[in-house]
């Protein structure tokens, strides 16, 4: 399946890339996308959102989910 | 119920003033209360921030922001809710967040608006960059305020 | 700090933005919060109100509500505070009273606003006389304020 | 001791005048300045003020205090 995945503030930094489109196995979930994207391990505090809503690691992706990794938020 | 992201600098006032005009039912609403985030010239004990840039996350920051109004609207006797907030270069002085809401009486006024701007500043997907002296840096989560809640908690008006 | 009251109808967004405008330094304080009275056309049940008209103790009302505002000012790290109030008659969706308060951290703005306006509701002499359909009558205390202050009590936001 | 007195509100209503001056002996309190201006018992819950500052019944007064009555407050 096709995720697109999206990185914004210091971990666009981290990952040298704004977005990108990964192809994944069918059950892979956050932790499977992560090991796919990068070979560190997900920086602490790391905040992950699928289609628009926050999530955790363990949530099941499927084709066509936009992903987006982002370090705690700093609004107001 | 209005959430406006946007670029542009705004009159937080005039903001307020005008959506009141256009969307509230004359003499129905007994109190409102507003907070305005306002960008400061320090932070975290850094002096001199000549600007900010705010990046966020395009489509998710409306979309959390209203739920998180509408959740507002149904947990306090509120009937009306503005949120604007901006985004991209900001200059210091320049208002950053403005957050009103309306209500039959004052108490559920100030939970509701104080509900949706700790959610904001906790929740809502804005990252910001300061230029300071010694060049840029991403700021590293709403610490101080995290410190003044705490004290707020431990002090309540009432 | 200043503390109007006054029989003049006002616009209370342009008078906290004048007075921001006058009296705080630019980039120094982060958030304001505003609470704005209106009255509205009903009260404790009764409908139809048609018109208020406010009393006051000259004097005493000003030397009370400047106390009150030192002691928000002493109690939280709050930088400057403005209340405007309206005293004879008033109008459905006049604006009666406005507290604006300007801190470096929003949880104080937050705490010191409501602190000024419980006081005032509570401890300010002022007195309401309301004409309705059955003719005029004095209002007798907050009483529905205070149930909204409890229920605040028990549900706070952060 | 002169005494200035003045009511507010409801108070007004009860008392028939907005204000008026009374002769008191030294070391008079407030219970004896009502005594003074009314036959009734004071109303619950009226507030009092001396010189502009709230007190209670037992606040000895002086020669020249303006004193007030008025029913709880309803600002805001």
């Amino acid at each position: 399946m096709k995720i697109a995945v999206k990185y914004f503030a210091s971990m666009r930094d981290i990952m040298g890339k704004t977005d990108e489109s990964v192809e994944l196995n069918d059950d892979a979930n956050i932790t499977d996308l992560w090991a796919k994207v990068s070979t560190s391990t997900m920086p602490e505090n790391t905040l992950i959102a699928v289609n628009m809503e926050y999530t955790s690691q363990a949530h099941k992706l499927v084709d066509g989910d936009e992903v987006a990794f982002f370090p705690p938020v700093t609004g107001g | 119920m209005k959430v406006i992201v946007q670029e542009a600098e705004f009159d937080p006032w005039k903001a307020v003033s005008e959506y009141q005009a256009e969307h509230l039912a004359e003499g129905k609403h007994g109190g409102s209360v507003t907070f305005i985030g306002t960008m400061r010239d320090f932070n975290d004990g850094v002096d001199g921030i000549s600007n900010m840039y705010l990046d966020h996350y395009p489509g998710m920051t409306e979309k959390h922001i209203e739920r998180v109004c509408q959740e507002a609207l149904k947990q306090w006797d509120v009937m009306d809710a503005l949120v604007v907030h901006r985004v991209g270069a900001i200059e210091p002085n320049d208002a950053i967040v403005l957050v009103a809401v309306w209500s039959a009486h004052r108490a559920m006024a100030f939970d509701a608006c104080r509900f949706v701007i700790n959610d904001l500043k906790h929740r809502a997907p804005f990252w910001k960059r300061e230029a300071t002296e010694e060049g840029e840096r991403w700021v590293e989560g709403n610490s101080v305020d995290a410190v003044a809640d705490q004290y707020s908690n431990a002090k309540k008006a009432g």
